[in-house]
């Protein structure tokens, strides 16, 4: 096999591992919801992106062709992770999840949770 | 021309999407392809409340490749704040004033802040001027919606026209 | 693989008969949903566990066994339409009844449990 | 058409219920009405004409797609699924007509779910595929589930929300049972396995004999044997009327493939595995005409004393399988005709008499007379005599000829006993109910509510099959003779079931 | 023909009365009485050859399987019984013309009779056993009908069911006697059966068989025990009181003892058994009848008496005894029918059975009174009256036995005794009625009964009379016949003369003569000492005894059949655990030859995962909607198993099923409670706990002993034809829709059943939605983000793309049309929660259940299309097409089943969802008190 | 090389679903639990793409799809239960 793409292959994956692997870790370590909700929406993501691209290149090689069916996947979850993440913080903000100590405009949360302009606004 | 495409946007994306999910080019294909970019959008028609017009396609494809890069360099950045102690982190709420209108400039504005580092978009106000942000590390607060609003808000108005 | 595989068939079946073997109906159907499960990969394995063997003729030398899949494939659409039609049971036996025991009223309490109540 | 015969069965009653779904018919009852009519009739000539088929010795096998045996799945018109059908269409024919008069109009898609119902039930008699079968039974169940619910009202959910729970582990067994048999036989036809069934020893042999055990009491469940009839008699004594006839063929499905299966396949033939449920079936067949007469003796209603009176003809008939002669199955395959056929008209009967009772409906209590208390008087006393099991009516040969068949002393003690003990226990507690509901009132009824004609129509109907089984007793009993006999030939040989065509016709 | 005559006449003059019954009752009771009577004239035509010996047998066979024939066998002792109930019944019609108010349906009580009368000529004519079993369970229901005739009284319907119970019971184990005998002899031909008593006797069946038929016997002839509902039978009309529990019912146990004689007499068996119920009756019966101040208990246990003295007659060990028994059957009949009557007149014309009452009867019906006292004194066994005689020769037979060995001398001593009682009673009937002071408060003033209501008491008097002084004249051949015919051999040599000169049976009846006034006259003294034991009322000891039968058995099937489903469930899992175990246990490798699949780490995390969560599953059960979470993590690590052991098809649907079964349990979970209340004690828990981990313990050693063996299977036959005999790669889903569609055929019907019941489920069904979560929480405003109803929007033409992109495939690739109809599914449901249930309605107008139809409907015809070219159901086709420049493609009928079954899944699915989700949009209801936490 | 990166690469996977379905038992709130599902739902397909790659096929693609399809509505599916009880209103 081609040297170059072997290691350019072996970095997606490991890089997507360890992205994946990080979305996960931050998932448990981080303090409060909102907090949780960025690593899996960011690290996750990318890491399948990773993972998808380094798919790709190998099943192209493999089989000599062009494999791109697997960007639908990465498409379909850039679209859908941000969305996912929206739904989930609003469900958070609904519930009045705890929110860590200190963190800044903690009031925007309420505000938020009724969807109306923020107060200095008006 | 409008009969047979009602959307036209969409009726692209099905024909590509067709292909690349048939990984194939082959005239069956194509014409399969375009059947279905034909027939589906015909099926559905009047399901899509929202109709947006892309007016620079250019810019589209540049601001694409522009949140893809903001996306990996921003995951390392977020790499080492999940991997560092978070106790340092200052996180904290935003709220950013909105120009640009219409449903789906918005739902890409919000999904574009929630994939880019350090913020993740959390509702939009009923009347659709502002959008609420949470970020990760919250130094200061008028730069990042300074910020935000320039990098991502300002070319999607422009894409959009809107 | 195949003993770890047996492990958790028996896994899944003892979790979802004991929530079947609850006094109120979501939970058993639950139970159902769950033994559905094991029930599934118990078919499945009876042709054998092969790995990178699909049954798509020309990927591969040995074949895992189809048969068992198709009837797999079978069993688990019936067992979807069982479980929706016990799911809306269940909600129907709340309107009628006015309580979710599967026996249609709480005085069916464990009697051991009534005491400790009181 | 004629070599299409076995399966139109199935495909009649499915095309009508789907029909229905559809316009012109999916909108108005009238139609559905008339077209289930030619749907149930239409199926009855088929099965007249199967059975006439099967009489000449003919074993009809349809093996659907064209695909050989046991590759493919093969309907079996026999003797014995030919008459399964056949009285599975009469009884659905009364059931139909009561259920024109007034049920239908109590819930939606009364006549889909009821040709659906028959659909499976046919499905279920026919098939020679293990795995077909519990598909068809999957067909049944959940028809009936559906029909259990049918014209609403606390009783009947209660009821369902048991019957279903036990049915889907039920179907989660058979689907065990299925995993194991054929991951030890690696094959679904039935015959196949009987094939296969008698080289086994060892592991496989021990393997089988779980999965064959796990079929026993899936089979069970739905024949209500002790201790898996705890069903019943709620579902039976709460649902509709038309609908409790037609789950008269219910319990009948279960016990026609105990016969089938531990015949054919665990049968005398079956090397090591010779006689599997004989052990296990004598108790349990005692065991359910006990716990069916004492229900009986308790029961406070007309419904609950049919419905276990039931549970006594499931033990009766076990009995004559645990006999397991070619004999003792004949006996037990006219004994389910009758019972077949006068459950569905009790059950009918039931719901007529309640109807004219006021509110204390079908309960052994006082009440006012009944205003038709003369037709209803006569058909409550066939059913009832023959029902329990005395002369004149069909009840008694059953019973007479399960009593023949016991040979041994061990079997004649505890057979005889059950059965006749059972049998006193009916004697008492349908004296009991039947001099309260038509002796023990008081006063005229204030108002007159007569009963459609049709209703009674439907209930003579049924219970005329009583007297013309014992008046063609002789025929009767020939054919059930020929029909056990056709089903242990086919446990000695199985590949009478096995025709070795060419793989795909084209 | 003329045999078979007589057993059909009478069947067809029960048809008679119902049609005769518009007429006026004489009319009526002529018309009903003709049938009966060409039955006894044709019997009299063949008495000659019957008086003669011979035997008249015909036969057709009826069922043979069971050995049941249709069969008239007439012979000395059947002719005898034929004229008693021929002829007694057709006296009995015409007394029951005048017994019977205007207000009773004489119709339906002729219609009744007769069936009795056939039911009985059924019994003494049958030349099978079995067929004379279905009659004399005939006679049961037919006597069960007679006695509950006056239905609104109490006493008739209780006393009727005690009668039906005794005498069934009674029955059912005559049943068991006739077939033991017919397994014996291999028979149940009577000839057969009568010529085989050395067989019968000598076979180790013979005391079952003994104890058997004499239940059927003494229960139907009302023996000490079982005696107690003849007299509670008295409720019913006295003419049936004459005709069944007389002349006729309770005679058929003794003709069956009489039948049986030449098969099972002869041992000491029946002598003890026989002859100690019979005297015990007797005696019983004597002196009982004696206290009974109601004229019909009084006969009622006077017959009780004399049935025993049949019995013990036939329990002795002489033939003589035989021959005696018979000559007191028949003078029984007679004397006892005409006391009968005559008891219902007296009761018809004064209104009273009271013997309190009535008194000095004599002056009113002096005619009657002289009937009735003849045939009294017959009863007592007074000279030149026929119950004499048989009496003496009863003496005679007590002295002539050694039945009780050293202790014979006891029966005739006892017999004196019973007979002395018997004249008491006698006495009483005679002086107590007739004479004795004037009537006390009588309802009616009593006189004589019409002429043709004596008639018939006229007649049996008659015959008492004659009998009783022409005997060798009048009876003598009647009886040899029937007594050869008992015996199935010569008569022993007897004399039926009046005078036999003075011997110790003469002076045994002067004794008993002499005791029964001494009795009689001391009745007082007797009353006031029976009088100090409380009178058990049989008809409530024995109602008692249902009721506490009732009782147990309802305690009983409460016990078991609790109502508890989750007792219904264990039970049922012990079973299933109890039948694996034992062949388990003798499994001595769980793990078989086959070589095992390596673990990676990768499948063995997994699994732990699998298990963790299941585990959560039941942990969390509490809370429901982390239990769902669970679930789903289960089914999600279900799915990525079938993607690791190579079923693509499965994972995909597995999927697919996942996520719908997960949004229908989110639907319901609104609905229901959120929480589980805590109710399991713990013992339960460890109970449940035990029981899961039985059977999940059975299902993986099972799972692994399986999979760890090599099997043979019939799959190689579907890899080699798939291709060439199906067109397609995907072999898992040829089989689908070629190999095995006929499943597939049932799966999609049941998956619309299932829709179609679920929707009934749902049209009535009456809920209240919770106006806030578990905490009271109020719901979110916003019922449709916006964010997500415009992605969703967005992405439902992609999901409808990849759906036919996954069908099409599908033959070749995994995929197929149920996958392609849940995705299709699952996007439409998308919509329905990002945009509303009014959003979908207004876009998107589906009738699911036309979908569903329609659906069906497309693989029917597929199916159906194979008939037109001659090949059975399913049978499947394809071809490859070439079309310029698109290139070569495949068209096969599989594809447009795989399109019924697209179909069929969407239209169940969204039916199930989509309805269940209208329920909601009715008016929010403020609950929350509802929710019982 | 590439056997070891993809065999390093799933077992990241793995761990990190391992830590997904601890966030799912430990919580503390729902949206948490609901936010760890999702991302196994996306581990999922990361572990199916690899088990492809490491088999050298490309048959279990369709059932990566899918996953990402379906985890998407069951997510939306659940955070509108939390949000307004009623998922189809
Ligand atoms: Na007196
Ligand atoms: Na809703």
């Amino acid at each position: 096999m081609d040297f170059f793409i072997e290691l350019v292959v072996s970095a997606l994956l490991l890089m997507g591992g360890i992205f994946v692997l990080l979305g996960s870790i931050g998932l448990l370590k981080m303090p409060d919801f909102y907090m949780r909700l960025h690593t899996p929406t960011k690290a996750t993501t990318l890491g399948m992106g990773a993972i998808l691209v380094a798919c790709m290149l190998l099943t192209s090689y493999r089989s000599g062709g062009v494999s791109a069916h697997e960007l639908l996947i990465t498409i379909f979850l850039f679209i859908t992770a941000p969305v996912s993440a929206m739904m989930l913080a609003k469900t958070a903000l609904h519930l009045k999840v705890k929110i860590k100590k200190g963190s800044r405009n903690r009031d925007l949360a309420e505000t938020a949770k009724h969807r109306e302009p923020p107060s200095h606004a008006e | 021309m409008h009969i047979l495409f009602p959307m036209p946007w969409q009726s692209i994306v099905l024909f590509t999407v067709w292909l690349l999910l048939n990984e194939s080019i082959a005239p069956g294909h194509l014409v399969l392809a375009a059947f279905l970019a034909i027939g589906i959008p015909q099926l559905l028609r009047g399901t899509q409340d929202h109709p947006f017009r892309i007016q620079k396609p250019m810019l589209a494809v540049m601001y694409a490749l522009k949140v893809l890069g903001d996306i990996v360099s921003a995951n390392f950045e977020v790499a080492v704040q999940v991997l560092g102690p978070s106790k340092r982190l200052q996180p904290g709420f935003l709220a950013i004033p909105l120009d640009i209108t219409g449903d789906f400039p918005i739902t890409l504005l919000a999904s574009t802040i929630s994939l880019t580092p350090g913020t993740v978009s959390a509702e939009v106000s009923s009347d659709q001027k502002w959008l609420y942000v949470h970020a990760l590390h919250l130094v200061d607060e008028t730069a990042s919606i300074r910020e935000i609003k320039k990098r991502y808000e300002q070319p999607l108005k422009e894409i959009f026209g809107c | 693989m195949e003993l770890i595989y047996a492990l958790c068939v028996g896994v899944l079946t003892t979790c979802g008969i004991f929530l079947t073997l609850r006094g109120r109906t979501f939970p058993v159907v639950m139970g159902l949903t769950m033994l559905s499960y094991a029930v599934n990969l118990f078919l499945f394995s009876s042709g054998r566990l092969v790995v990178n063997g699909a049954a798509i003729l020309g990927t591969t030398e040995q074949y895992a066994d189809p048969l068992p899949q198709a009837l797999v494939l079978t069993a688990i659409v019936i067992g979807f339409a069982m479980t929706a039609y016990a799911v809306i049971l269940a909600m129907r036996a709340r309107a009628d009844l006015g309580n979710d025991h599967v026996d249609g009223s709480e005085k069916a309490l464990d009697m051991q449990m009534k005491e400790k109540l009181k | 058409m004629m070599q299409h015969l076995p399966i139109l069965p199935v495909l009649i009653p499915m095309l009508v219920a789907v029909l229905m779904l559809l316009p012109p018919f999916s909108t108005t009852l009238n139609r559905q009405r008339a077209i289930s009519f030619v749907g149930v009739i239409a199926t009855l000539a088929v099965s007249i004409q199967l059975i006439l088929i099967a009489d000449s010795g003919i074993i009809n096998i349809y093996q659907l797609g064209n695909w050989q045996a046991p590759f493919g799945i093969v309907l079996i018109a026999d003797r014995l699924s030919s008459l399964m059908i056949l009285l599975t269409m009469v009884l659905a024919f009364g059931a139909l007509l009561y259920g024109v008069a007034a049920d239908d109009r109590t819930g939606m898609f009364f006549y889909p779910l009821f040709m659906f119902q028959l659909m499976g039930i046919n499905g279920a008699f026919l098939t020679g595929d293990i795995f077909n079968l519990f598909v068809f039974f999957e067909v049944l169940l959940l028809a009936s589930y559906a029909l259990v619910v049918h014209g609403g009202g606390k009783q009947k959910t209660l009821a369902s929300v048991h019957y279903v729970t036990l049915n889907l582990i039920g179907s989660a067994l058979f689907l065990f049972a299925l995993g194991i048999m054929y991951g030890v036989l690696g094959t679904l036809n039935i015959a196949d396995m009987a094939v296969k069934v008698r080289t086994l020893s060892g592991a496989d042999k021990l393997l089988a004999q779980v999965g064959g055990m796990m079929l026993l009491l899936v089979f069970g469940l739905k024949s209500a044997m002790f201790p898996l009839h705890f069903w019943l008699s709620r579902t039976y004594s709460s649902v509709s009327a038309p609908v409790a006839a037609l789950f008269a063929i219910m319990t009948k499905v279960g016990i026609y493939s105990i016969l089938r299966i531990f015949t054919v396949v665990f049968g005398d033939h079956a090397g090591e595995l010779a006689n599997l449920a004989g052990a296990w079936l004598w108790p349990i067949a005692i065991l359910t005409i006990a716990i069916g007469a004492i229900g009986a003796l308790a029961s406070q209603t007309l419904r609950m004393l049919v419905s276990n009176l039931v549970i006594v003809s499931v033990g009766t008939m076990l009995c004559a399988l645990a006999i397991n002669t070619p004999e003792s199955a004949a006996a037990a395959l006219y004994y389910l005709i009758h019972s077949t056929l006068i459950t569905g008209a009790m059950f009918l009967l039931a719901d007529a008499i309640a109807e004219q009772r006021g509110k204390v409906l079908d309960r052994f209590a006082r009440s006012r007379r009944m205003c038709q208390s003369l037709p209803l008087g006569i058909a409550f006393s066939l059913a009832a005599v023959s029902m329990i099991g005395l002369p004149p009516f069909s009840g008694f040969l059953g019973k007479v000829m399960i009593l023949q068949t016991a040979v041994e002393p061990s079997e004649i003690a505890w057979a005889w006993s059950a059965i006749l003990i059972a049998s006193l226990m009916g004697v008492i507690a349908m004296s009991r109910g039947g001099s309260t509901m038509f002796w023990r009132v008081g006063g005229e009824p204030n108002f007159c509510e007569m009963l459609p004609t049709v209703k009674l129509v439907a209930v003579f109907f049924l219970l005329a099959m009583s007297p013309l089984l014992v008046i063609f007793g002789g025929q009767i009993t020939e054919f059930t003779t020929q029909t056990a006999t056709q089903i242990y030939q086919q446990a000695e040989n199985p590949h009478m079931l096995l025709p070795s065509l060419n793989t795909k016709g084209g | 023909m003329k045999l078979f005559a007589v057993l059909l006449l009478p069947l067809l003059g029960s048809l008679v009365p119902l049609f005769a019954a518009r007429f006026n009752r004489t009319v009526c009771a002529w018309l009903t009485a003709i049938a009966p009577a060409i039955a006894l004239g044709i019997v009299l035509s063949l008495s000659p050859q019957l008086l003669n010996g011979e035997v008249f047998a015909y036969a057709v066979d009826w069922v043979p399987a069971a050995g049941l024939e249709l069969s008239v066998r007439l012979d000395g002792l059947a002719f005898l019984f034929l004229l008693l109930i021929l002829g007694i019944g057709l006296l009995i019609i015409l007394y029951a013309r005048y017994y019977l108010s205007q207000k009773d349906s004489i119709g339906r009580f002729f219609a009744y009779l007769m069936l009795f009368m056939t039911a009985m000529v059924g019994i003494v004519a049958s030349g099978n056993l079995l067929q004379m079993w279905f009659f004399w369970e005939l006679t049961s229901i037919s006597s069960f009908l007679l006695i509950s005739f006056w239905s609104d009284r109490t006493e008739a319907r209780k006393g009727a069911r005690m009668a039906l119970t005794v005498t069934g019971a009674g029955g059912l184990a005559l049943l068991a006697g006739v077939i033991l005998i017919g397994q014996v002899v291999g028979s149940y031909d009577l000839q057969k059966v009568l010529s085989s008593g050395d067989l019968i006797r000598e076979s180790h069946q013979y005391p079952y068989i003994l104890v058997l038929v004499l239940l059927g016997a003494f229960t139907k002839s009302a023996q000490f025990p079982f005696h107690f509902w003849l007299p509670n039978a008295m409720a019913a009309p006295t003419p049936v009181s004459a005709y069944l529990h007389s002349a006729t019912m309770v005679k058929a146990g003794i003709f069956l003892m009489a039948r049986f004689y030449p098969v099972l007499s002869g041992t000491d068996m029946w002598f003890m058994i026989v002859s100690i119920t019979g005297l015990c009756t007797l005696l019983v019966g004597a002196y009982i009848a004696l206290f009974k101040h109601d004229l019909k208990g009084l006969l009622a246990y006077s017959t009780i008496s004399h049935l025993g003295l049949i019995t013990l007659l036939l329990g002795m060990d002489t033939r003589m005894a035989a021959v005696a028994a018979i000559f007191h059957i028949i003078n029984h009949a007679t004397f006892k029918a005409s006391l009968f009557m005559a008891a219902g007149i007296i009761d018809h014309e004064s209104g009273s059975r009271d013997m309190r009452q009535l008194n000095g009867l004599w002056k009113y019906m002096p005619y009657t009174a002289t009937l009735a006292i003849i045939a009294a004194s017959s009863m007592a066994g007074v000279p030149l009256l026929n119950g004499f005689l048989s009496k003496e020769m009863f003496f005679t037979e007590t002295l002539d036995q050694g039945t009780l060995g050293s202790l014979s001398w006891a029966i005739p001593v006892l017999a004196t005794i019973g007979a002395a009682f018997s004249v008491a009673y006698s006495l009483r009937f005679m002086h107590d009625v007739f004479f004795n002071g004037e009537p006390v408060n009588l309802p009616k003033t009593p006189h004589e009964p019409p002429r043709y209501m004596k008639l018939p008491v006229e007649i049996l008097v008659a015959c008492c009379l004659a009998v009783g002084m022409l005997p060798g004249l009048v009876v003598l051949d009647l009886l040899n016949a029937a007594s050869s015919a008992t015996l199935q051999g010569n008569v022993p040599e007897y004399n039926l003369a009046i005078w036999h000169g003075f011997n110790i049976p003469l002076l045994m009846s002067a004794l008993a003569m002499v005791g029964g006034l001494i009795i009689y006259y001391n009745r007082k003294k007797l009353f006031h000492f029976q009088g100090q034991f409380p009178e058990p009322d049989s008809k409530l000891v024995f109602e008692a005894w249902v009721q506490a039968l009732v009782r147990a058995a309802s305690a009983v099937h409460g016990w078991i059949e609790n109502g508890s489903l989750q007792r219904y469930l264990a039970i049922f899992l012990l079973m299933t655990f109890a039948v694996s175990v034992v062949p388990l246990m003798q499994l001595q490798e769980t793990a078989g030859l086959r070589s095992q699949l390596p673990l990676d780490y990768a499948s063995g995390t997994a699994a732990v995962l699998l298990m963790l969560a299941a585990f959560a599953t039941i942990i969390w059960h509490r809370q429901r909607l982390i239990s769902l979470l669970m679930l789903s993590v289960v089914g999600l690590i279900v799915s990525v198993a079938f993607t690791r052991f190579s079923a693509p098809d499965l994972a995909l649907t597995q999927l697919a099923v996942e996520v719908v079964t997960v949004i229908l349990l989110m639907l319901a979970l609104f609905f229901l409670p959120k929480r589980t209340p805590k109710e399991s004690a713990p013992r339960r828990l460890v109970r449940d706990i035990s029981i899961s981990a039985l059977v999940g313990g059975i299902v993986g050693t099972v799972n692994y002993a399986l999979m760890t063996r090599p099997l043979e299977s019939i799959s190689d036959f579907f890899v080699a034809n798939s291709k060439t005999g199906g067109g397609g790669t995907n072999v898992v889903n040829v089989i689908l829709v070629d190999f095995r569609g006929f499943d597939t055929f049932g799966e999609i019907t049941v998956l619309g059943i299932a829709a179609l019941g679920i929707y009934k489920l749902i049209v009535r069904m009456r809920l209240y939605m919770p106006s806030g979560d578990e905490f009271g929480r109020h719901w979110s405003t916003d019922s449709h983000p916006m964010v997500l109803s415009t992605i969703s929007q967005m992405l439902l033409p992609l999901a409808l793309l990849v759906s036919v992109y996954i069908f099409l495939r599908g033959h070749n690739e995994p995929g197929g049309g149920f996958i392609a109809g849940l995705i299709t599914a699952v996007a439409i449901i998308q919509q329905y929660i990002a945009n509303g249930v009014e959003w979908m309605k207004e876009r998107i107008s589906l009738n699911y259940q036309a979908l569903i139809g329609s659906g069906l409907l497309i693989a029917f015809v597929t199916g159906a299309g194979s008939f037109v070219f001659d090949r059975p159901f399913l049978t499947s086709w394809f071809d490859y097409f070439k079309w310029p420049w698109v290139g070569k493609f495949e068209l096969a009928s599989a594809m447009m089943f795989d399109l019924g079954v697209y179909l069929t899944v969407v239209g169940a699915t969204m039916m199930i969802l989509a309805n269940l989700g209208k329920l909601t949009t009715s008016e929010r209801v403020d609950t929350r008190e509802l929710e019982n936490l | 090389m590439l056997m070891i990166c993809l065999i390093a690469a799933t077992a990241m996977v793995i761990i990190a679903m391992t830590l997904n379905l601890i966030t799912m038992f430990v919580g503390p709130d729902q949206p948490d639990r609901i936010l760890a599902l999702d991302t196994m739902y996306i581990n999922s397909i990361a572990l199916i793409l690899l088990f492809g790659l490491i088999m050298g096929t490309s048959l279990y693609f369709e059932a990566a799809l899918l996953i990402a399809m379906l985890g998407f509505v069951s997510t939306a599916a659940l955070c509108k239960y939390l949000l307004r009880g009623d998922i189809i209103e």
